[in-house]
Parts: C-alpha cells; sequence; structure tokens
C-alpha cells in the first residue's frame, strides 16, 4: 500500500519535473526542475531495494553533474534567450511515444516469453550494498576499471576543453564585441 | 492497481524516456539537449533497476552504475566542447551548428 | 621457377610497373616493351612446360591466406585458361610495342602493366576470393585508361563501364559467399577453393539461386543482352590501346567464368537455364549484327560486332557438350585475336584522320592498299571464313549446340549472314568506291610500327584457322574433364540425359584436382 | 600419285601467293605469268591423275593432317582424287589455266593485274579444294573460299559502285544459302557422327527416312545458293560487274556448278530420297526456262551470257535430281567449255566496244572480228546442242533421261527451253556480229583481240566440239562411282523421232533468231516501240520484278528495322533503361540530401525516426519468430 503510494507519488512528480525541463524556455527553471527529478528518481531506487544505485544517483547527478550544468551556465548569457521555433509538434510527440513504446515492447519481450534466469541473483540476508560490491568487483571488474580511465579520460578532456585559452579572454563577449564596445567606449569620451 | 508489478515500472520508464525524446526533438539550445538526453538515460535506468528487482538479478545495477558513468563523462566532455563552441561563435543554438551541411 | 612461374607472371608486371615509376619519360617505352616481352616469352614457357595430355590443373601454388575461413592463394592452369593467359600476355605486348604518340606515355604503359597482373591473376586464381579480388581490380586500370584517355565523353563511359559492371560482381560476391556457405554447411569446413567446390553437389534450388547470382557477374562483364550498353560507350570513348585490350581479354573474364563456376558448380541449374540462356544469346547475336549494321562510326561496329561474336561464345558454351564449349573456348581466343586486330585497324585510321565515321572515307582501298589487305583478311576471319581462326571457334560451338536444339541452332546461324551484312556493308563504305574527300587522298599507308602488330596477329589469324590442334588439343582434354565432371554432379533426369557421359572414354586426372588439397 | 595431288592442288596457292607479293605495286607481267604457268603444271599433275585413274589405277586418298579434332569430332585436311573428282579437276584446272592466260591479254591494261592474278588463283585453289576434299568439312572450306574469291573479283573494280554492291550481294545470298548447307553439315555430324564422305554415305541407308529428308534439303539449300538456283539466283546477273575472265571461270565454268558437283557428290544420298530429287528436278527444269525467258530480251550481252547460264544449271539439277548423276556431271563438262568460250569471246566483243555491253549498239563487227566470231558461233552451235558439238550429248541426253523417266511435264519444260536458248544464243549472235553496223556511228573503231587471246581460247574450242566423243570414256570411267544408268528409248523410231524433231526444233528456233535480228531495219530500242511497252516483255525486262521485290521488300526493311533497333531500341529502351536506374539513384541521393542539412535538430529528429525504423524490424522478427509456427500454418492456409 505504502508502495503505491509512494510510486504513484514520485512518479507524477518525476513526470512533472521532466515535464518542465523540456518544455520552460528558462534555463534556470529547466535545471533546477531536472535536479528535483534526478533527486525524485532516486526514491524510485529505494523503492526498489536498490539503495547503492539510490546514493550514487543522489550523488552523481544531483550532486556533480548538476554542479557541472551550474558551473556551465556561468558562462553562457543565459538572459539571452535561445529562440525555439517549432516545428510540427506531432511529428514530435508522436515519434517520442511510438519510440518508447517500442522499447518497452522490446523490452517486456523477454520477460514475457519468460525465459529468463537471473545470472548473478541476490543473495539471501546479504545487504544491496554488500551484493553489489561482490557482483561489481568480481564479474565486473574489468568494465569497472574501463569505466574507471573512461572518466579521468573525460575529466582531463573536460578540463583541457573548458580552459583552453582561458586566460586569454574571460568575458563571453567575442573579441569582435569587445572591439565594437571598445570603440563605443572611445566615441562616448570623444564626444 | 494497488500491488505495483514490474509493468508499471516499465510504463513510467517509458513515459519518461518519450519526454526525453520529445526535448531531444525540439530543443534548439545545446545546453537544455544535454538536459534531454539526462532524462533518457535516467528514464533507462528505472528500467533497469526495476528489472534487477522484480527478477533478483543484480546484472540491471551493473548496467543502471555504468549508465551513470557514462553520463558522467559525456557531461564533462559535452560541457567542454560546449564552452569551446560558445566562445567562438558566442552563442549556443543548434540552428547555427551546420557546418556539416551535406 | 618454374614451380612458381604463375605467381611470377602475375606480379611481374606489377612490380616492374612500380619500378616503371623510377623511369625516365623517354626510356619508358623500351622499358614497358622490355618487361612486356619478358612477360609474354614466360607465358610462352609456360606453354611448353604444359603437359597437353594432363586435363587437371598444373603448376598448382598454394599459400594460407586465412586459414580459418578457407581464403587461400592457389593458382593453377588447365587448358581452358592457357591460352587465354597466353592471349593476355601477347596482346599487351604488341599493345605497348605498338603504343602510338600518346601523352603521358608513361602513366599509360604503368597502367598497362598493372591491367595485365590483373588479367593474368584472374585466369589464374583457383580461389573464388582471389578470383574475386583480381576480377574487381581489372576495373580500375582500365577506368583509368578510358577515364584519362578517351573521347570527349569519357567520364560518362568510364563511369558506366565502372558501375556497371561493378554492381554485377557485387551480387556475384553474395553468391560466392552463399557458396562458401553451403560448403561449410555440407563438409563443416570453410573453403573458397573452386576445385573444393567441384566436388560439392548442391541441391537443385540452391543451385537455381546461385547460377542465378552468379550470372549477373558474368552477364554483364561478357557482356550479354539487355546489359551490353555500356561496351559500346567504352569502345567508343576508349583509347585504341584500351579497346583492344578490353575487346582482347576483359570480355573473355565473363566467358571463362561461365565455364569455370557456373557450368561444373550448377550443372542441373546450367540445363535448367540453357534454353533461356540460349534464345539470350540468339537475341545478342542477331540484334546486335542489326545494330551494328546501323552504325555511322566504324568503331561502334566493332564493339557492336564483338558483343554479337560473345554471343556465339555464350551459345557454345550451354551446348553443355565437348564440341560447343571446346568450340567456345576457342572462339574466345579467335575472337580476342580478330576484334583485337579490328581495334588496333581501327586506330590506325583515327590517328590519321582523327575520326571515325564511316562517311569520312570511301576509296581507302587505292590509298592505301596494305591496310585494306589486312583489314580485309581480319574482315573476312570476323565473318567466319573457313581456314582463318573464328571460324574454327564459331563452327565448333554451333556444332555442339546444334545437339541440344536444331531450330536455336538455325537461328543463332544467321550470324554468319547478318555478321557477312555489317562487315561487307562498313568495309564497302570505308575502302571501296572513290576517293571523295581531299584529305584521304595522301594517306600513308600502315608503317612499320603498326606493322609490328598487326603482321603477327595475322599469322595467328591465318595459322590457327590452319591449324587449330595445338591449341584445340590441350582444351579439348580440359573440357572432356569438366563435361564428365557435370555429368556425374548433374541430379535431374534432364540433366543426365543433356550432358553427355563420356566416362569410359577418358581418364581423367584425378590426382592433379586433389594436388589442391 | 600423290605427289601429283599436292602439284595439283597446291601450285595454285604458290601462284596466288607470288601475284600477292606484287599486290600493291604497278602492273608486273611476271605476277601474271608465274601463277599462269604454274595453273599449267597444275593441269598437267591432273591430266596425270587421270590418266591413272583412267587407267584403271587405284583411287587416290591422302590425309594430309588433322583440322580440327574434339570430343567425338575427328575432321582432317583429307583429299580423294576419284573418278567424279578428277573430272572436276580436269575442267577447273583446265579452263582455269586458258582463262588466265587469256586474262594477260584482257587485264593487259589493268592497274589491278597483280591483284587480280592472285585473286583469280586464290579462287582455282578453293575450287581445287572444294572437289577433292573427301569430307563435308573441306568442301565448306572451299566453299566459302570460292564465295570469298568471287566477292573480291566480283568487286575488282571496287571503285565503282554497282560492282562493290554486286559483291556484297553475291557474297551475302551465298551466306544466307551457306547456313542451310553448315545446318546440313550439323546434321549429317550428328546423325552419322563423321563427316568423311565415305564412312557418313555408308551409315546413311541406316537413318529414318525424315531425317535424310532434312539433311538432303539443307544440303540442296547450301547447294541451290553456290549455283544461283530460283529464289538465290538474283546475284549471279549482278556478278557479271565483274571482269569477264571471272564470269567466264567463276560464273560459268566452275565455282556455280559447285551446287551440281554437291549433289553428285551426295548421290548416295539423293538416291535415298527420290521425292527430294524429284523436287530438285522440278526447280531446275523450273529455272531452266525461267532464266532462258529472261535472256530473251536482256540487252547485255554478259547478262544474257550469265541467264543462260542460269538456265543450263537448271538442266543438270533436272538431271541430277531424277537421279542421272552422270549425265548431269557430263553436261556441267561440255558446259564449262564452250560457256567459258562464249565469254570470252564476249570479252573480245567488250575490249573491242570499250566496256559497250548492248549489243543493239554493234552489229556487223564480224568484219572485223572473225576469229572472235567464228569461236562465239561455235560456241553458240555448241550451247543450242546441234549435232556433233558437245550440247548435242550432253543435253539431249538430259531430254532423253526425263522423258525414259516418264516425266513428261519435265522434258516438255526442257525441250521447250532447249528451243528458247538456241534462239537468244543466236539473237546476240547475229545481234553482234552480223547486219548493219550500228557502232560506227557511236564513234566505237572495234578491233580484234591479241593474237595469243585467240589461240588460248581455241583448245575450249577443240573441247567443245569433240566433248561428245568423250561421252564413251566417260561413262565407263565414272560409272564406277556414280550410278551406271544407261539411258535408252525403248524404240528406236520413238528415239531417231526425238532426236531429230529436236534437232528441227532447235534449228527453227536459230532460223527465226537470225532472222528477226539480222534485218536491216534493226535499231537500237529506245523504249517506243510496241513490244518494248507490252506486259510480257516489261516483266522479262524487269527480271519478273524480283530484285525490286528482294530491294523493297527485303533489303530495305531490314536496313531501316537496324536503324530503329539502334537508335529507338538500343539507345531509348536498353540504355535508358540502365540510365533511368542510375538517374533513380542519382534523383534519391539529391533528394535526400536535404536531410543532410547539417541542422543537429533535424538530423535528430530523423535520427529517432530511424531508431523507430529499426526498433520495429526487431519487434516485427521478435514476434515472427515467437509466432512462426502459427504463421506457417496461416500461410499454408492460404495455398502460399
Amino acid at each position: 500500500m505504502f508502495e503505491a503510494i509512494a510510486f504513484y507519488l514520485f512518479s507524477f512528480l518525476t513526470i512533472l519535473m521532466f515535464f518542465i525541463t523540456v518544455t520552460t524556455s528558462q534555463a534556470l527553471y529547466a535545471l533546477t526542475a531536472l535536479a528535483a527529478g534526478m533527486i525524485f528518481i532516486s526514491a524510485f531506487f529505494f523503492i526498489l531495494g536498490a539503495e547503492f544505485l539510490g546514493a550514487i544517483q543522489i550523488v552523481v547527478y544531483s550532486g556533480a553533474v548538476m554542479a557541472l550544468y551550474a558551473f556551465g551556465m556561468m558562462f553562457f548569457d543565459t538572459t539571452r534567450e535561445v529562440k525555439e521555433k517549432q516545428g510540427n509538434k506531432y511529428i514530435v510527440v508522436g515519434l517520442s511515444t511510438l519510440a518508447a513504446v517500442l522499447v518497452v515492447a522490446i523490452f517486456a519481450a523477454p520477460i514475457v516469453s519468460d525465459n529468463i534466469t537471473a545470472l548473478y541473483p541476490m543473495t539471501e540476508g546479504v545487504g544491496n550494498t554488500q551484493d553489489v560490491g561482490m557482483v561489481l568487483f568480481t564479474k565486473y571488474l574489468v568494465p569497472f576499471e574501463v569505466a574507471a580511465v573512461m572518466l579521468l579520460v573525460a575529466m582531463i578532456a573536460g578540463i583541457v576543453l573548458a580552459g583552453k585559452k582561458m586566460d586569454l579572454s574571460l568575458t563571453l563577449y567575442s573579441t569582435a564585441e569587445i572591439k565594437d564596445m571598445k570603440k563605443d567606449q572611445e566615441k562616448k569620451v570623444l564626444s | 492497481m494497488m500491488e505495483i508489478g514490474l509493468n508499471h515500472y516499465l510504463v513510467l520508464s517509458t513515459i519518461l524516456f518519450a519526454i526525453g525524446l520529445i526535448g531531444v526533438m525540439r530543443r534548439k539550445n545545446l545546453l537544455l539537449l544535454f538536459f534531454a538526453t539526462e532524462i533518457l538515460l535516467n528514464s533507462v535506468n528505472i528500467a533497469f533497476a526495476a528489472i534487477s528487482h522484480y527478477y533478483g538479478d543484480l546484472t540491471g545495477q551493473m548496467f543502471a552504475f555504468f549508465v551513470i558513468a557514462i553520463a558522467a563523462s559525456e557531461v564533462a566532455v559535452g560541457l567542454g566542447l560546449l564552452i569551446v563552441w560558445h566562445k567562438r561563435h558566442s552563442n549556443i543554438n543548434l540552428d547555427t551548428l551546420s557546418t556539416m551541411k551535406g | 621457377m618454374i614451380d612458381h612461374i604463375l605467381s611470377i607472371l602475375i606480379f611481374f608486371p606489377a612490380v616492374a610497373a612500380v619500378f616503371g615509376f623510377m623511369i625516365q619519360k623517354d626510356s619508358i617505352r623500351a622499358y614497358g616493351t622490355a618487361v612486356a616481352v619478358i612477360e609474354f616469352a614466360l607465358s610462352l614457357w609456360l606453354w611448353f612446360a604444359f603437359d597437353s595430355n594432363a586435363a587437371g590443373m598444373q603448376f598448382m601454388e598454394h599459400i594460407a591466406l586465412v586459414p580459418a575461413f578457407g581464403i587461400n592463394y592457389i593458382l593453377g592452369v588447365d587448358g581452358i585458361s592457357l591460352f587465354i593467359i597466353i592471349l593476355a600476355a601477347f596482346f599487351t605486348m604488341i599493345g605497348i610495342a605498338s603504343l602510338t604518340d600518346t601523352k603521358n606515355v608513361k602513366n599509360m604503359i604503368i597502367t598497362l602493366l598493372f591491367l595485365q597482373m590483373t588479367m593474368v591473376g584472374v585466369f589464374a586464381a583457383l580461389d573464388a576470393i582471389v578470383f574475386y579480388i583480381f576480377w574487381e581490380l581489372s576495373l580500375v586500370p582500365m577506368l583509368y585508361i578510358i577515364g584519362a584517355w578517351g573521347g570527349p565523353l569519357r567520364i560518362y563511359a568510364s563511369v558506366k563501364f565502372f558501375l556497371y559492371t561493378f554492381a554485377g560482381s557485387l551480387v556475384m560476391l553474395v553468391g560466392i559467399l552463399f557458396m562458401a556457405y553451403f560448403y561449410f554447411q555440407a563438409t563443416g569446413v570453410w573453403s573458397f577453393a573452386i576445385l573444393d567446390w567441384y566436388r560439392l553437389i548442391l541441391p537443385e534450388t540452391f543451385q537455381l539461386w546461385l547460377f542465378v547470382a552468379f550470372f549477373f557477374g558474368f552477364a554483364i562483364k561478357v557482356p550479354m543482352f539487355p546489359f551490353h550498353t555500356w561496351l559500346p560507350y567504352a569502345h567508343g570513348q576508349a583509347p585504341t590501346i584500351g579497346s583492344v585490350i578490353l575487346a582482347a581479354i576483359l570480355l573473355k573474364m565473363g566467358t571463362y567464368a561461365f565455364i569455370r563456376f557456373s557450368l561444373p558448380l550448377f550443372p542441373d541449374a546450367s540445363v535448367f537455364f540453357m534454353f533461356p540462356i540460349a534464345i539470350i544469346a540468339i537475341i545478342m547475336i542477331i540484334y546486335t549484327a542489326m545494330v551494328a549494321y546501323a552504325q555511322e562510326d566504324v568503331k561502334q561496329v566493332v564493339a557492336y560486332s564483338s558483343v554479337s561474336h560473345m554471343g556465339v561464345i555464350i551459345l557454345g558454351t550451354f551446348a553443355l557438350n565437348v564440341e560447343g564449349i571446346t568450340g567456345s573456348i576457342f572462339l574466345m581466343i579467335a575472337h580476342g585475336v580478330v576484334s583485337g586486330a579490328l581495334f588496333l585497324l581501327v586506330g590506325v585510321i583515327y590517328d590519321r584522320r582523327h575520326t571515325k565515321m564511316m562517311n569520312q572515307f570511301g576509296g581507302l582501298a587505292s590509298v592505301m592498299p596494305r591496310y585494306a589487305t589486312i583489314f580485309g583478311i581480319m574482315l573476312m576471319a570476323s565473318v567466319g571464313m573457313p581456314l582463318t581462326i573464328n571460324f574454327v571457334g564459331e563452327f565448333l560451338s554451333l556444332l555442339g549446340f546444334y545437339q541440344q536444339s536444331h531450330i536455336l541452332t538455325l537461328l543463332a546461324g544467321i550470324a554468319i549472314i547478318v555478321g557477312a551484312i555489317y562487315m561487307l556493308a562498313a568495309y564497302k563504305k570505308m575502302f571501296f568506291g572513290e576517293v571523295t574527300i581531299e584529305e584521304n587522298r595522301n594517306l600513308p599507308d600502315v608503317n612499320k610500327r603498326e606493322l609490328i602488330a598487326l603482321i603477327p596477329l595475322t599469322i595467328i589469324t591465318i595459322w590457327l584457322g590452319v591449324y587449330p590442334k595445338p591449341v584445340l588439343e590441350p582444351i579439348n582434354n580440359s573440357v572432356e574433364s569438366i563435361v564428365q565432371l557435370m555429368h556425374d554432379k548433374s541430379q535431374t533426369e534432364e540433366a543426365k540425359s543433356r550432358i553427355p557421359n563420356l566416362a569410359g572414354k577418358i581418364v581423367i586426372s584425378k590426382a592433379s584436382q586433389e594436388e589442391a588439397h | 600419285m600423290e605427289k601429283y595431288l599436292y602439284i595439283a592442288l597446291f601450285a595454285p596457292l604458290v601462284g596466288s601467293m607470288f601475284a600477292a607479293l606484287f599486290g600493291a605495286r604497278p602492273k608486273t607481267l611476271i605476277a601474271g605469268l608465274v601463277p599462269s604457268i604454274l595453273l599449267f603444271v597444275s593441269l598437267v599433275a591432273s591430266s596425270i591423275l587421270l590418266v591413272h585413274i583412267l587407267g584403271g589405277g587405284e583411287v587416290v586418298h591422302v590425309e594430309m593432317m588433322t583440322w580440327m579434332a574434339t570430343g567425338d569430332l575427328y575432321i582432317p585436311f583429307g583429299f580423294v582424287v576419284d573418278q567424279v573428282s578428277v573430272t572436276m579437276m580436269m575442267v577447273v584446272t583446265l579452263v582455269s589455266t586458258v582463262v588466265h592466260f587469256y586474262a594477260i591479254g584482257y587485264m593487259d591494261h589493268d592497274k589491278g593485274f597483280n591483284r587480280f592474278f592472285a585473286w583469280l588463283s586464290a579462287f582455282v585453289f578453293s575450287m581445287m579444294i572444294l572437289v577433292m576434299s573427301d569430307n563435308f568439312a573441306g568442301l565448306f572450306i572451299g566453299w566459302e573460299g570460292v564465295g570469298l574469291c568471287s566477292w573480291g573479283l566480283i568487286g575488282f573494280w571496287y571503285h565503282k559502285e554497282s560492282a562493290t554492291w554486286a559483291a556484297n550481294e553475291a557474297f551475302i545470298m551465298n551466306r544466307i544459302a551457306d547456313l542451310g548447307m553448315l545446318i546440313g553439315i550439323f546434321l549429317v555430324y550428328w546423325n552419322t557422327g563423321t563427316l568423311q564422305y565415305a564412312e557418313a554415305f555408308a551409315a546413311m541407308p541406316a537413318l529414318d527416312s525424315e531425317t535424310l529428308t532434312w539433311i538432303g534439303i539443307f544440303l540442296f539449300v547450301g547447294a541451290m545458293g553456290k549455283s544461283a538456283q530460283f529464289p538465290l539466283h538474283t546475284w549471279l546477273a549482278d556478278a557479271m560487274e565483274g571482269p569477264t575472265p571471272v564470269s567466264a571461270l567463276i560464273h560459268a565454268a566452275t565455282m556455280v556448278t559447285a551446287g551440281v558437283y554437291l549433289v553428285v557428290r551426295s548421290n548416295e544420298l539423293y538416291a535415298l530420297i527420290p521425292h527430294i530429287g524429284l523436287f530438285i528436278a522440278s526447280l531446275g527444269a523450273f529455272v531452266a526456262i525461267f532464266a532462258a525467258s529472261m535472256a530473251l530480251v536482256n540487252r547485255d550481252i554478259k547478262r544474257v551470257i550469265a541467264y543462260s547460264t542460269l538456265s543450263q544449271l537448271g538442266y543438270m539439277f533436272a538431271a541430277a535430281g531424277l537421279g542421272a548423276y552422270w549425265v548431269a556431271l557430263f553436261h556441267l563438262m561440255a558446259h564449262a567449255f564452250f560457256k567459258a568460250l562464249l565469254f570470252l569471246g564476249a570479252g573480245n566483243v567488250m575490249h573491242a566496244m570499250h566496256d559497250e555491253l548492248d549489243p543493239f549498239k554493234m552489229g556487223g563487227l564480224g568484219k572485223t572480228m572473225k576469229g572472235t566470231m567464228i569461236l562465239m558461233t561455235l560456241a553458240s552451235v555448241a550451247l543450242a546442242g546441234i549435232f556433233p558439238l558437245a550440247g548435242f550429248f550432253s543435253k539431249d541426253l538430259i531430254l532423253e533421261v526425263a522423258f525414259i523417266d516418264h516425266h513428261f511435264i519435265i522434258y516438255g519444260v526442257l525441250l521447250l527451253t532447249a528451243g528458247l536458248t538456241a534462239f537468244y544464243s543466236f539473237r546476240i549472235i547475229a545481234l553482234i556480229f552480223h547486219g548493219e553496223d550500228r557502232h560506227t556511228a557511236l564513234g566505237h573503231h572495234p578491233h580484234e583481240a591479241y593474237t595469243f587471246m585467240l589461240w588460248v581460247m581455241a583448245p575450249l574450242a577443240v573441247l567443245a566440239v569433240i566433248a561428245g566423243a568423250l561421252k564413251g570414256t566417260y561413262f565407263e570411267m565414272v560409272t564406277a562411282v556414280l550410278p551406271a544408268t544407261e539411258y535408252h528409248v525403248h524404240s528406236a523410231a520413238a528415239y531417231w523421232t526425238m532426236t531429230i524433231g529436236t534437232q528441227l526444233f532447235v534449228l527453227v528456233a536459230i532460223y527465226l533468231a537470225y532472222k528477226k535480228y539480222m534485218s536491216k531495219d534493226i535499231k537500237i530500242p529506245d523504249g517506243t516501240s510496241a513490244m518494248e511497252n507490252s506486259f510480257g516483255y516489261k516483266i522479262l525486262k524487269n527480271q519478273y520484278y524480283i530484285p525490286y521485290f528482294y530491294e523493297e521488300y527485303l533489303v530495305r526493311p531490314y536496313r531501316e528495322l537496324s536503324t530503329i533497333l539502334w537508335k529507338q531500341v538500343d539507345m531509348k529502351v536498353v540504355d535508358a533503361t540502365v540510365d533511368g536506374i542510375a538517374g533513380i539513384i542519382h534523383t534519391t541521393g539529391v533528394k535526400t540530401r536535404d536531410m543532410q542539412s547539417g541542422n543537429l535538430s533535424t538530423m535528430l529528429k530523423w535520427m529517432v525516426a530511424g531508431t523507430i525504423g529499426m526498433l520495429s524490424l526487431a519487434v516485427v522478427f521478435g514476434l515472427a519468430v515467437r509466432y512462426s509456427g502459427e504463421i506457417k500454418t496461416i500461410l499454408s492456409g492460404l495455398g502460399v
């Protein structure tokens, strides 16, 4: 009962938050709504008994990713609104719905056919975190390490890309704009 | 109705995935495009976790971990590129990003 | 060295071509001629060392390339491929030797040497993948020759040539892969070796599909009606040397492949498709002969006549008996010699007048008597005059097919009538009558360099017409073994009755076939 | 004896090659002399062989080398000199030698002197192969070889449009017949397993009559082309465009009789299928009168003689068709002598008149050209069949054969033709040599030919006179291989009635011809006289409109159809289809190029659409696999 109420509640909230994210024209709203949605999603993980995953979700998404986005946004002029010309809305909605249904159908197919067997069954009487650790560091050790390397690479890449010539131009304006502004200032001085 | 089964989660996942796709397709602001991809990834994560739970198999959760890792690195690299782009063109409108026109 | 003669034949020109880049432009002609002469000498050595009495493959070479998928570098010759290889070497030699002044002569000679590698490779390969690689590679030099030295429409012509034949061979590639897969299913081992495939007996339905797949690749190359339209463009635009090689050797790849692949691999399908293909062949013969008659450009006449003659070759091939197949192989060589010579002859007049339109000529017999004589001999060979090389092949091909169908042979025999019509009409327009155009009045007769190419061809034309035995005998032995193989493999009643049984008459040297493994 | 066989066969080839060496150079007498002498050598060798055979010697049979051998097929270059072929060899070498020497004079002023002898000797070589071969394939070599040389010689004056046209016509028409011959050869091979005459004919009685009929028909089709039988006859008259010695040798004495030779050679086959024989005889009789009728009105000496040749070939076929092979061969021989003589005489006249061919523009030439007149008159008498010249023995014999075999219609037709033959032969003799001088007004100053030309014609004249005397010896010889049917009319009275009646009939015809064409008031016809405007005359003059028919309904449609096939079908259908397919691909590319607008948003939309496509496929295939059993049941229920 409690589970059902929680599920519906969080479902509603998640959908709402994400809907806001994709529809709002204010980047800041979108960011906030996304962060909230992420946290709500972690609730599902807790309901499903994947406490470790839930924790990671909060830490990585709401913590790291959102912080990154927030910092990233500071580089951009969020006040300058990006004009979003709309094409045919029905195409967008129709395509996405269709895709979603198909994905579910495919995911559901093996389940419906009932021929799936658990590869790494959960051990009785052991906590989720311990269980995850066992599997992650035995069966998925190599992928895990690869993922670690990938994150490192991504980090370095992010720093290099974003940090290049950071000392040269900290402004949001392009050099041409700066020149224009300087000219304007000079004009003002002269006049 | 009151008993929450796997299909409930899958439907939820589908709805979120659809929302994500809508975002991907209609957003012209590159930053918000990233947000939409996050939604896509998260919707899949829910499905993974749910399947993992209902089938007592940890593989689903493992995949969810890796998805999160990928999402994190994607954000890092993507934002880096975005900043470079913005420095060059001083806007992040998708429609201006058409140097690959064939 | 004789054990690796085939590899040497294939790669010697290619290596020489690479070194050719380092040669001075002034001496490239001598260099190219020398390489081609050595290559031709090597091919003659191959013939000399060839055992005419053995039916199976000789000078086999075997190097594993991708053992996991049974892709090996396997080479070998039998009577069927031997003479086409020699012909390829011969034509490259006289082609280079008689090369008229062209721009970028260095590139031309290097391209020709590369082309020679691919040509010899196609005819020597006994592994389907190696065969396919050479088959496709041969398109590239030809594309370059047409595209770089051709006439005004050269780009269109060369691209059409390339894409058309390439499209066909892709279908063939699918057929090759399927064939290998079926082999894998039957034996549990991957193999692309043709000799391995020979021993595989497929159900008739599979044969039909695979036959069709291979057919597309081969038919476009031949080219069979209605896939022939690239040929007039290619010939019309190609420089003389390109046309010569194209007509003499490249077209033979298609008909050769029919005999090497389609017949022994799919005997039941061959019998099943015999009549449809014969009808296509007859359409080719008569239809293209009529189109040739309507042409205004003498090179197009020769080009369309090629298609017409290829129809007879196809007909002989699908006679499915020793006489017909032997005849068709002989006709391949004959047609190579004769049409090659005719294209060279057209090149001679083109060099002088820079036009190929027949209404620009007339009365040339009195201006250029030697030229007219050689042209006349080749014309008569093309028409199928007895005691010239073409007659032997045409006679045997038609004779062979007569066993399968009387009425169709009668129709195909119209070839000798329509062939005479367009050829004589063209000859009359060019050589007979009064000289009406002032420019033609003082044309020089054929010069020494041209005679270098034309005299040997004339000699071969008559020599092999009078005494075809040295060529016919090795071909005959190999063909007998193939026909016997087809008879043994065939499953349907009709195929058994259509393909003659030669057992007891000949002893197929199984041993030589086993060497492949 | 083999030595002589090879000499007889290859001497002309050597001569031809020798002359060909000088081909492109200006006239050299030696290029004419050497081939002529070599031909004489060949004649001598043939004579030695003839003596050998006459003396009861063995048939000379050699196998020089293998030509083609594959599968079961084995064709050697084999030559046989038996009673039949030695007869032909004698005829060929004799007439050729005469013609060669004659041509040295006739072609004296021609630019292509050397080339002429190369072709002419090559022709003799081909003809020798034709008659000496011991198998059908060898026969075919000669068959095509003479066709080739005939092409080269008809079109000898290649600057003349009419000559080259006639050459091509002759070649192509012969090719049509050769196809029939080729098919006949294929039939022989696949039914008897060999192409050697001896073995093939030995195997034939065992075959069923339908197959034999087809073999007979197809081989005869080949013979029809070479011997210019209806409906393939038009080329022979047009072939008169060639130099006159060529007409004498090829289109009168030798090549055109090859068809008769083939039928005679295949007598064992035709003996098995008498109904085909009867057809051949009927066609022969028809051609005899058909050609003779056209000869009546023609105003070209050479064409008249050509039609006469055609008519005589009809006689030969009539005889051969009725089974009298030795009679046919005998007439062939006799005809070769007097017809060659006639042609060479016509050549003299042409020379004298500067290539004028219309006899109405001559007249009274007998005064200046006495020698030629005598020779031509002699030949015409022989042709008409007056006792005791050659024609009497050979041609009357054919009439008797028809009579004795109770084919009275054929007999009647042939008898009528004999009268016509006499009439048209003496029509031209009268017009050329007698009557008023009509040529001086036209500016001609005729002169007699070189004396040596008349002398080399003499052997032919002698043979035309005495050939009849050789009949007995000849009969003895050839009946060793040919059916020895003797033809005797049952009662002596009937025999004498027939013979004398025929002679009288012919003489009356000759008298009429002289009477009509020697009169003083012969004018050069200008198309105004009543006779020229009569319906019958027009039909004959236009050769029954057959050439017109061929031109209008066969040649022109072929040419037009060819153009249509090229311009409409090949370019606009076949090639356009290929280009169309390429065009569709190209257009698709151009159209779909918009997809790659570079706009990420659009591309994302396409990506999603593509993903959906793939996903749908996955779902469909998944369902198909899962429900494959049910699908199969449904499909089988639908009868797929």
